[in-house]
């Protein structure tokens, strides 16, 4: 490879080391969710009145959620994170998460390994799957969890109380995409839950990626279908687009 | 439960059976730290090197690592060994066998030895011989090893290293995914697969993917397989509806605990071997399947626990998912080394030699290993790293390596070999593409004789209508 | 003196001369570290290589790292370069020079371009090269460049690896060294020298045990040369005295400060290399010096500074040490690369990283390049380490490396390769002996038609009477 | 190599790598010279009322230099030791080491790489040093250094105001051997001494090494040429044995 290429290759590798250690902007998160109409009011921290929605704000689809939630792992550093990925599983405390009306979904906005990528596309796409999905679906608060692996979710779900959960999470810094988010769907979260009881959507990101409102489709197309099927997972497949195996669309002649 | 102990310089070590022994004889890395069952001090560790050297081979089938009962991954392994084969080795203990292994290699019958060996062995006995070599001594043995399989092209010959070309694109565009399948066409890389990571999970997506390699595949008479690396019940799904599938592709860990975290059982795994092997659509072979592996898998799904309850090392776990592969004679088993990241292989050295064990397990197990040499953004290792592990699996006679455009996987978010990786390695080492496709490269003017890939402008290439397909 | 910036993602990096440039370019190691001199983030080292690949390589003779005026090496290195040699390169920038030497390397004239090439580069202009190399370009540079020597063997050939065979001993006893040369020679080692350093410092030792490895050496007409690694001041003393001396060494390095450190200089140098090609003993050639280097030496004198006082980084003044070699037409020039310890090359990746930037440095000055793949017990590394080393370096075409028994050099404190690495080496390369070492192996028996060392029981051996040579 | 043989080796391996971290036990080295009747008294950290000798004990020849002093590198601990042999080669606090009657030959007794080998060795082979040295030689208080490179030596000599400063280190540890000592003899030490300006008998240790005696014969032979010569160092050489260069008495036939 030209020494160029090698050279911007390694500046590159840099870079994405950086992300990976970045922390998340807790504060500048919350702004961001509350300007947007998707959460409300400083009561951080505390459980919201009710996991029912209110209209306020256009690019949530007028709802809210009630004001944002913050949890953070058993994983005390980011050293520890990323050895730990079982500590990040774990909640350190999760007396924040009370359920009170159960609701049909719950959001957790998770570090990951790109504290970035949460930061920089998360709330447009909570306010994507917001809009995405069918009024009638009763939404629980965000949770913002820190130090966080996709399990632990699984936990929170519980503690919320809700039939689906949808971990918003950053994934590993790529050297040309350092801001990934993936959507991994838990239909009826609970400690234990096997990767093989989830779905994903991944590389949502932009430019380049999936984008949010299409990446929202699907997961609300994958929600109706867990609804259906009773749970989500392997058994779980993606049919946003018609399945026509027949007659590719690709025929070369 | 067996117990093991060992007095060295004074100080006794005690070994709580077999899944103890391993644990404590692996060469440090941290996933064994992780899981709590790694050894606590180099002293401990040799002290169990050296228990573990005077341990019967046999003994591996008196003392199940993971429970036969509860776990049909240790029932295949039991159930499948040939006793017949065994015989050789069958009174010898593990340090005894790791002698063997290197007094054979200098011999001109070491491969034929080492083939009919393989069945005869099983995961548990080539993971404890690999904790007591050196890396040298897991190249020259895994150097000594002929394992071939075939679909299109032949993989595994000697003085050949095939590629997998994995062209990923973030949304699975055609067009992207069309233009790096050139790219890699061009600098000689696909010999092993064109393999495709769908980004998305939609079987209509997969359906789109398969179409289009497998267009460019015959609209130019390209003597390789395609697949899309999508979970084997998708892939049932599209041989069911017509899809033109080749290789069956599903990732594999060694505890049936395990394989259900990525949904998937034995009987699925033989209901898509079979679905593949129903097209008949192989010319040279009929090996249809593609199987990932990689350490620390199990771990990560909290599947990694043997009898009593202990942990198993991920070392050891990753030699008995050879054993799930061994049963489908797959085309390609491909271990994605330093892929999930430092909580299971820390750094740049931990890469290296878990790339060369396994490749030595794998290959000793008969089967046809290639090994993505890769890490990831939150490791400690960089390109001088693979760069070693590289030239390393190369002179070890490895299978295949991946290649994908840049070293950078776009989707996948880790970096692993170039297509010009791939033509270093080969030129470094007089490595040749398998057979089938070097005689393509060169019917096309894009290979000389001596096995360097000429310069070739994309434009006055035969292939050059190849990114016009996508577009289509 | 000149200054470079760089601004890379809105931050802007600015280095104070070559010499500040040079250094934080340096791929990590903890020497620079100590000298304070490393770049203090990847970022910053990555600005550094960027800005390096721009700098012309005339900048290099325009731009002294080390003062000419009172640093006799830079006078040396200014002295004597080739202008008509450097044409080739003498308009291209360090990243243009690389990109030249890879795409050179697949062309069927690249050694002799290389050659031809040698005399018009500096060390300055080679290690400023290496630093923007990955591991491969060193290894595949170094691989198509072409240096032999010879004395009574011939050293560098391709497709040939020489052994220094090492048999040194805490007391100096005659008979301990002649048994370790006995077990080396019945393994194949030796070709490159039969080398030992003397634990004391008495002429009359040193006398002794040239006397005999020199019977040794004719007794059984063995075509190697024989070597006592004292001070050349006293290897001087013996030459008047009679003494049969074939090899003249000396440790250097790359500043005079440093090599007064040592207790050399230039003309001493020069001396003890006129009074070693007085004796004409050498057969096939009359390459008369064997010299040995490492990163870390200077610093460890204090005698690592350049213009303006500043630290220069150590691959730097290890490269201006092949510049001393270089003048002496050496026979071999070996860079003991893991040999000091942690406080200049911490860990098994920066000994792998420097041992192939040495070689590669070595080899574009046009020196016949050994590697002593070596690690202290203080230093964070291993075997694993130094196998990968050995058979990185095996590909990379180096020209000797070190034989010690067990590995073990119960002398020196540290270990290196073992006869046993050497045929492992050979082996998985298909690397063969020096050419007139291999015919007396095979005129004894001890080697095949096919480059393998026969097992060969030490009391039927041809030389059985050996180690009765040192008990009489 | 033979599993047995490989394993064996990473045994040692691991053994020595402990050798290098030992730390030397300094009451017990004090007590050792102290029983040996080569230094004497418990005003250990002091310096002596006189550099000169009196009689006490045989194994030192009957001569007794006061009581070793005690002092430290500026290396903090191990780890920066090995990082930092800058720092090991610079006294943190050199005000124990006063020069009084000013000494002929002066000996730091340095754990180097291997406080192991100083502990084993440095008593009998100071002892040795002691009887080998003409009794017309005045000799300093022995100075116990830790985390000591050789150059600390050169202050150390300096401030006790030596002629020839001996320092006793314990060199790196080998495989098979993890408790060898080295002499480096300085003529005239002082700050910025090179090694070129030093000689050196080194793999002193027992069995197997160099025997103190020889030892102490060859340094003793060293410090009568560096007084004649007017200097220590590369043109100093051991001529302990006779070269008789010409008549080999290795001939083969
Ligand atoms: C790392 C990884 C893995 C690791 C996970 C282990 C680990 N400890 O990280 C391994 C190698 C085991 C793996 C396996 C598989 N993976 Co995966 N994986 C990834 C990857 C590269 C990064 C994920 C990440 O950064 N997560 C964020 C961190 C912070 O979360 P975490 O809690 O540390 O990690 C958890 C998740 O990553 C999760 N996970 C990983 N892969 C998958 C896949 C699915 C379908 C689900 C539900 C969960 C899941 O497992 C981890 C442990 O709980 C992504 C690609 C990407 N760019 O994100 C693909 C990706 C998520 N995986 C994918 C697939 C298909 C699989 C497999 C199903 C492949 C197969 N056919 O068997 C298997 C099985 C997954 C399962 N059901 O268990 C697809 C999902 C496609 C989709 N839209 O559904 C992705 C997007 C890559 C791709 N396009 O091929 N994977
Ligand atoms: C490491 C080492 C080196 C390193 C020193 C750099 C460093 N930072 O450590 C290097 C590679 C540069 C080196 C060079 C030489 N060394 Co040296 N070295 C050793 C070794 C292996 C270990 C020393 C040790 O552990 N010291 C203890 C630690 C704690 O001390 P330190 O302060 O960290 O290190 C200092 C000393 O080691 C000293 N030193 C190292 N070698 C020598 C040699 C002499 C003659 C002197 C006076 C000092 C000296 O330099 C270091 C920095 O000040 C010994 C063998 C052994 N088993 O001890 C040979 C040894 C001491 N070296 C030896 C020789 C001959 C040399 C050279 C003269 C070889 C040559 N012909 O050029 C050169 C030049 C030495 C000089 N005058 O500067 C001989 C001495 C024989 C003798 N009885 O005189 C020994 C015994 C090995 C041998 N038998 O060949 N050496």
């Amino acid at each position: 490879m030209p020494t160029r290429r090698v050279l911007e290759f390694r500046l590159a590798h840099a870079v994405a080391r950086d992300a990976v250690h970045d922390p998340l902007d807790v504060d500048a998160l919350v702004a961001d969710l509350d300007r947007r109409g998707i959460s409300a009011g400083p009561d951080r921290g505390k459980a919201p009145a009710s996991g029912s929605t209110s209209a306020t704000d256009e690019s949530s689809n007028g709802r809210s959620l009630g004001s944002a939630i913050v949890v953070t792992s058993q994983a005390a550093s980011r050293a520890e994170y990323l050895r730990r990925p079982d500590l990040g599983r774990l909640p350190a405390d999760l007396s924040a998460v009370a359920p009170s009306s159960p609701a049909d979904v719950g959001f957790v906005l998770a570090d990951g390994l790109s504290a970035r990528a949460l930061q920089t596309h998360g709330p447009a796409l909570l306010a994507a799957l917001i809009q995405a999905l069918p009024t009638t679906m009763t939404l629980a608060p965000p949770v913002i969890a820190t130090q966080a692996r996709v399990g632990l979710g699984d936990h929170i779900g519980e503690a919320l109380g809700v039939q689906t959960v949808l971990v918003l999470i950053g994934e590993r810094p790529g050297l040309s995409v350092a801001d990934s988010l993936g959507i991994y769907l838990t239909h009826r979260p609970r400690p234990g839950r096997a990767d093989s009881d989830r779905n994903c959507v991944s590389n949502i990101h932009a430019p380049g990626g999936l984008p949010y409102e299409v990446a929202a489709r699907v997961v609300s197309g994958l929600i109706a279908g867990a609804r259906q099927l009773g749970r989500s997972g392997v058994d779980l497949k993606d049919t946003s687009r018609e399945v026509e195996l027949a007659t590719p669309d690709t025929a070369l002649s | 439960m067996t117990r093991y102990g060992q007095t060295v310089r004074g100080v006794t070590y005690q070994f709580d059976g077999l899944v103890d022994l391993m644990a404590k004889a692996t060469p440090a890395r941290s996933g064994d730290e992780l899981a709590g069952c790694a050894a606590t001090s180099d002293a401990e560790r040799v002290a169990a090197q050296l228990t573990l050297a005077d341990v019967p081979l046999q003994q591996f089938l008196d003392e199940p690592l993971v429970p036969y009962e509860t776990d049909e991954v240790t029932r295949l392994i039991f159930d499948s060994h040939d006793r017949a084969a065994f015989q050789p080795v069958a009174s010898l203990t593990v340090g005894a066998f790791r002698d063997w292994l290197l007094d054979l290699v200098p011999r001109a019958d070491s491969g034929a030895v080492l083939t009919a060996l393989a069945p005869g062995l099983t995961p548990e006995m080539v993971a404890a011989v690999s904790k007591l070599m050196r890396n040298q001594d897991l190249i020259a043995v895994a150097r000594a090893t002929r394992v071939t399989s075939a679909f299109r092209s032949t993989i595994g010959l000697p003085g050949r290293l095939a590629t997998r070309l994995q062209p990923n694109h973030p949304t699975d565009d055609r067009r992207g995914i069309a233009a790096a399948t050139l790219d890699g066409l061009l600098l000689g890389c696909g010999d092993a697969v064109i393999g495709v990571n769908p980004a998305g999970d939609s079987p209509q997506t997969c359906a789109d993917l398969l179409h289009l390699i497998d267009e460019i595949r015959s609209t130019y008479e390209i003597p390789t397989q395609s697949c899309v690396l999508t979970h084997v019940s998708t892939t049932i799904g599209l041989i069911e509806a017509g899809v033109p599938v080749d290789l069956v592709f599903q990732s594999v860990a060694g505890t049936q605990a395990a394989n259900q975290g990525f949904g998937v059982t034995l009987s699925m795994l033989r209901e898509g071997y079979e679905a593949g092997l129903s097209l008949g659509r192989g010319t040279v072979g009929q090996n249809v399947m593609y199987m990932e592996t990689g350490q620390g898998s199990a771990l990560s799904a909290d599947a990694h626990r043997g009898v009593g309850g202990r942990p198993v090392d991920q070392q050891t776990l990753e030699a008995r998912a050879y054993a799930v592969c061994r049963e489908f004679k797959p085309l390609l088993v491909n271990t994605v080394v330093g892929f999930i990241g430092p909580e299971y292989l820390y750094d740049g050295k931990q890469i290296v030699r878990a790339g060369l064990e396994d490749h030595f397990c794998g290959k000793l197990l008969g089967l046809p290993m290639g090994v993505d040499v890769c890490y990831t953004n939150h490791a400690e290792a960089d390109q001088d790293d693979m760069d070693n592990l590289l030239t390393l699996l190369g002179v070890a006679g490895c299978s295949f390596v991946i290649a994908v455009p840049g070293a950078d996987d776009v989707m996948l978010g880790y970096q692993s070999t170039s297509f010009h990786d791939a033509l270093f390695v080969r030129q470094a080492l007089g490595l040749r593409p398998a057979p089938e496709f070097e005689a393509w490269l060169e019917g096309l003017g894009m290979m000389d004789g001596g096995g360097r890939v000429l310069p070739v402008e994309p434009s006055a290439s035969a292939l050059r209508s190849l990114t016009g397909v996508a577009s289509r």
